[in-house]
């Protein structure tokens, strides 16, 4: 199977961040993204599901430009107030002219 | 009822028992858990029952007999927020943002505490003026606004633009359900209403022990967190719901309120928001500590109002209205 | 009531409010959001809630007396959907998976819809006969089934082997509920059925009105994917109901139904399918667009048929029985 | 009514008729699902709803004549996981953390097994004792304990330490709810519950329809299981509730208690816990196959109790207090 | 700790096709899959939760031919006319043997 | 961008080993998790949400030895007789030396 070698970039931060970084993503050239709900702890505390706690995991798949310029901007906006952790790896992506 | 059995009355109801649940089982660990959807289902539906049944009855009453109510309302929420920062800032010598932030939650208005005061009136048999709900909505927004530009002013204002907070907070939840309630119930009015009454009135009560269950778990949750905190935050957690309260049911008093109302704008006033200042004081000032204030309002201050500040400020008013006896 | 009082007795009962509410909420772009377990949770209830009160009066009726309407309204549904395809097909030149998948969503039909249209009844003293909710299942199936047939035939049948497809439909979930619903009532009968009236007779109005919010935010979410859609299907989205009720109130005096029923069954000619038809679209007709019919369904031809449809074909049917006064 | 009449009462009400129909959409393979927050409201509901309505009724009676039938029921809880165990390895040569895993589930109780009884005993105007509620909390957990102990004996005890598992039963949610709900009840009393009974009993076996749904769904789902399940299990869960349901009875009638009161504590003895006993048994006895007895008493035994035990239960109550007519 | 070096793939998919991948993966050699909920954005437009809008999140560890067969099978049948992304990566799997 | 080269820990599990598995996380040295809500199929059979039923989903970004010291302790202790499911790869995070 022929696959393109790409960036997949992981976010999980507190769920009001949600649609500000899908935002952030899409202008800084990801063609698409994939969101999900989750809980978790670390060093700004627990963030149980209860009011207000809970976390997004998001996820895209972009060119490895992109993907600098995503956690670039992360790093830059949100890490220093936010509860926030991001990082990146490599995957062989179906298809994937389609998402640089 | 003398002021004990009114307190005993309040105390034994099944909403101050299921709180009192709640802490007990977060504190035994227990894995109750109340369903993530299920608590956002009940807050949809108690905030639409509490809005559509103030705009059933606001019709009733002419516009000039709420435009003083409303004034009060827009400057208790004004003056307390400011009044807390100022504390905050000189007796607590608390940093600016976190300041503003306690301010935001302790000016605003907690909707499940006007309800469990509602509850607790006509358990006690005391009428209150119909167009209650609608003060609900009015004192959500303008503490939250002041104490942002006071933050932001003292803090060089990091965060997202003013506007776009502005717009997430009369955007929220809790504004379009209330507001678009009370439209929805004046528009209807009574007649077009009573079909659905029996979902929004007659399980408003029952709703509210699984709505209070859920926040006792929360609370017994963060309970944990107050020794984190230092005594002079937990003094405040209590002493600003006293000190709003009498404002709160002076005011009533001044703008010719009833006991009943007295009584309500003064709990208002007390109530500290858990919904909607989380959620704007998180994008306009991300510097300030979302914890501390969220903890205090849930863990101290809800459970203080619910268990004694009602009967207090009830107490209070009749105190004002008939001088003591 | 006149024409316009009735109109207007329609635009501003809570469930129509509730559907503005949302389409309000969704446009200030509010963060109102509900559950999704919520949504399931009340479509489950209100598709077991028609059933089951449709099978309690079903046993009222003799056999004799449904079928005649039962084969009106699959005739009904057959054609609705072969006329539209065709419509599309040579009027709006639509591709043959496009127009069949349209067909389908239209020839089906909605169950909120059918709700909407017993509670206006209700609202106006209108009675309509008890086995209608049973005509909803039938009516459901054979739109889906023959587009589906058109669709396929026209395309060189790409998609799920139409077995698989058929399958599908007749074991999805609002064909369950519905056709459970009514066994269940059918088998328990009036006097079983009445301990568990509280919930499913009781509460069903105001269950609408939080169900109806969500197809408003929903609607108005969809709403801003119109501008993309051509004129043409615009028009195919509000002509549709009006041919489609038409015909059923036609077919509804045609096999002597009441004037509530006529009504009825020009409403649920007139209603776009929403869940079963577009599941059923994806997995048989795959090559078609799946947001068209479904934006068009819930953002054009549900807002029309609850606020003017309704009222609409009433006075419609309430026309064929008296004669124009 | 005849025995026949009440069997045929008891398979044509809403509740068993919906189980029915959940097996019937799980055996045709439907998309039908109850969304899982849907089902962990309804069971936080009913439990709540159960604790209460016993709270509620249980200061009506004295201390002195609950005491012997609570006794009784701890007595039954262990005597029948002893009784299981023990058949289980010897008859059936089943493993000993199997034997003590099928002990735990088959000797502790099953909430709605109960609700369904006294639904059924209210159909046919058969007053029970209104302390009924506490004895499914105390029936909950010694079954489980004690099979915990015989099977981590024979086992040389892996798993959690006992300890741990003891505090996760009791701190459990079914007992948290059950035994909250009963401290609620009794705090409040009858006329402190009264504004939130429209929640809490008139809507308690509508929702109990819906619940039944979802048994319905998993019971079929599971059913598929059963034939990679030895007969000689699957006669054990049936044997089982019998032999249980009859010792139950005769309890009941040695206490004292009621023909309604004899077989409710019939049903609850013949009950398999699907809850509480599952979770406990996993972490105690993490060797044993979580899977067989979960299935048992979800496909096997919950449906015998729910369609024939009950009536057959109430028969034998009858019979045991007016000797065979 | 020893562990195998496998393939994880992970499909985002519209939810309609949930049951109909995981029988795919199944019948291609997956001795297993996990699924999780998501909602996403990409060419074929926002998938959020709404009415039948939902998309499912579908990951397998698998070896490496059978990632290449799921993922030749994933792009012939449901590529050309559903919201899908397909990905695979290395993971070192713990007790690995038994997932091939 | 700078990021740091870590381990992502990934365990599926029944849902009642969540908190157990968390905690265990945390005293081998993650300084953070997140979870989330799974179904899935495995050699224990079908996990789906019903009564029971459910999987955890937990993900650990960590130092290279807290990877292999938590999947030791996975391996040792519950996977004789739990549903469970562990592997580890790399990532490249922002601000890695948090989790360290
Ligand atoms: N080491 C970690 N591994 C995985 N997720 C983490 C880790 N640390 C933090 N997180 C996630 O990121 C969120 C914010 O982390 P923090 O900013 O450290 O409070 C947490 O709630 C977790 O969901
Ligand atoms: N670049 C991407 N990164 C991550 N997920 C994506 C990406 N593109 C699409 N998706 C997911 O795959 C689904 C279908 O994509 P598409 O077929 O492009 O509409 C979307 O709803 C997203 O959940
Ligand atoms: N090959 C696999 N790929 C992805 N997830 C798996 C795989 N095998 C098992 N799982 C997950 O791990 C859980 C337990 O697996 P098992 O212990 O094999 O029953 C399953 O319910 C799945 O969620
Ligand atoms: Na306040
Ligand atoms: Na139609
Ligand atoms: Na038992």
């Amino acid at each position: 199977m022929k696959t393109t070698p790409l960036k997949l970039v992981t976010v999980v931060a507190e769920s009001v961040l949600g649609d500000r970084i899908c935002e952030e993503m899409r202008s800084l050239g990801a063609k698409g993204f994939t969101v999900s709900e989750a809980t978790g702890e670390g060093s700004r505390g627990l963030r149980t599901s209860e009011l207000g706690g809970k976390n997004v995991r998001i996820e895209a798949v972009v060119g490895p430009d992109a993907a600098d310029r995503i956690l670039e901007r992360l790093a830059e906006r949100y890490f220093p107030h936010y509860a926030i952790i991001a990082f990146v790896h490599d995957v062989h992506v179906v298809r994937g002219d389609k998402y640089v | 009822m003398g002021p004990l059995e009114l307190l005993a009355a309040n105390l034994l109801s099944p909403i101050v028992l299921s709180f009192a649940l709640g802490v007990a089982a977060a504190w035994v660990r227990s894995d109750l858990k109340i369903p993530d959807d299920l608590y956002s289902a009940l807050s949809i539906y108690l905030l639409l029952a509490i809005g559509m049944k103030g705009g059933v009855e606001i019709s009733r009453f002419a516009p000039s007999q709420i435009v003083w109510p409303a004034i009060a309302t827009v400057a208790l929420g004004l003056g307390t927020a400011i009044l807390d920062f100022g504390f905050l800032r000189r007796a607590l010598r608390v940093s600016a943002v976190d300041a503003a932030a306690l301010a935001a939650h302790y000016g605003s208005v907690s909707a499940v505490t006007f309800i469990a005061c509602s509850q607790y009136l006509e358990a006690v048999t005391t009428p209150a003026e119909g167009f209650l709900p609608a003060l609900v909505a009015l004192l959500e927004v303008p503490a939250i606004l002041i104490a942002l530009v006071l933050g932001r002013s003292a803090s060089n204002g990091s965060g997202e633009p003013m506007g776009a907070v502005i717009r997430e907070v009369l955007a929220g939840r809790s504004i379009v359900l209330l507001v678009g309630g009370l439209v929805i119930g004046a528009l209807a009015g009574k007649e077009r209403f009573s079909p659905v009454a029996p979902l929004f009135v007659d399980l408003y009560r029952g709703a509210l022990v699984i709505f209070l269950l859920e926040m006792g778990l929360t609370a017994g949750r963060r309970a944990r967190e107050l020794r984190r905190i230092g005594v002079g935050l937990l003094v405040f957690a209590v002493a600003a719901p006293l000190v709003h309260g009498l404002l709160g049911v002076g005011a009533g008093r001044l703008v010719g309120l009833s006991v009943g109302g007295c009584t309500t704008l003064g709990v208002l006033a007390a109530s500290a928001s858990y919904i909607a200042a989380p959620a704007a004081v998180r994008l306009g000032l991300p510097a300030a500590n979302p914890g501390v204030p969220l903890t205090l309002a849930i863990a101290v201050t809800f459970p203080f109002n619910l268990a004694l500040g009602i009967p207090l400020f009830h107490r209070l008013a009749l105190w004002m209205a008939e001088g003591p006896r």
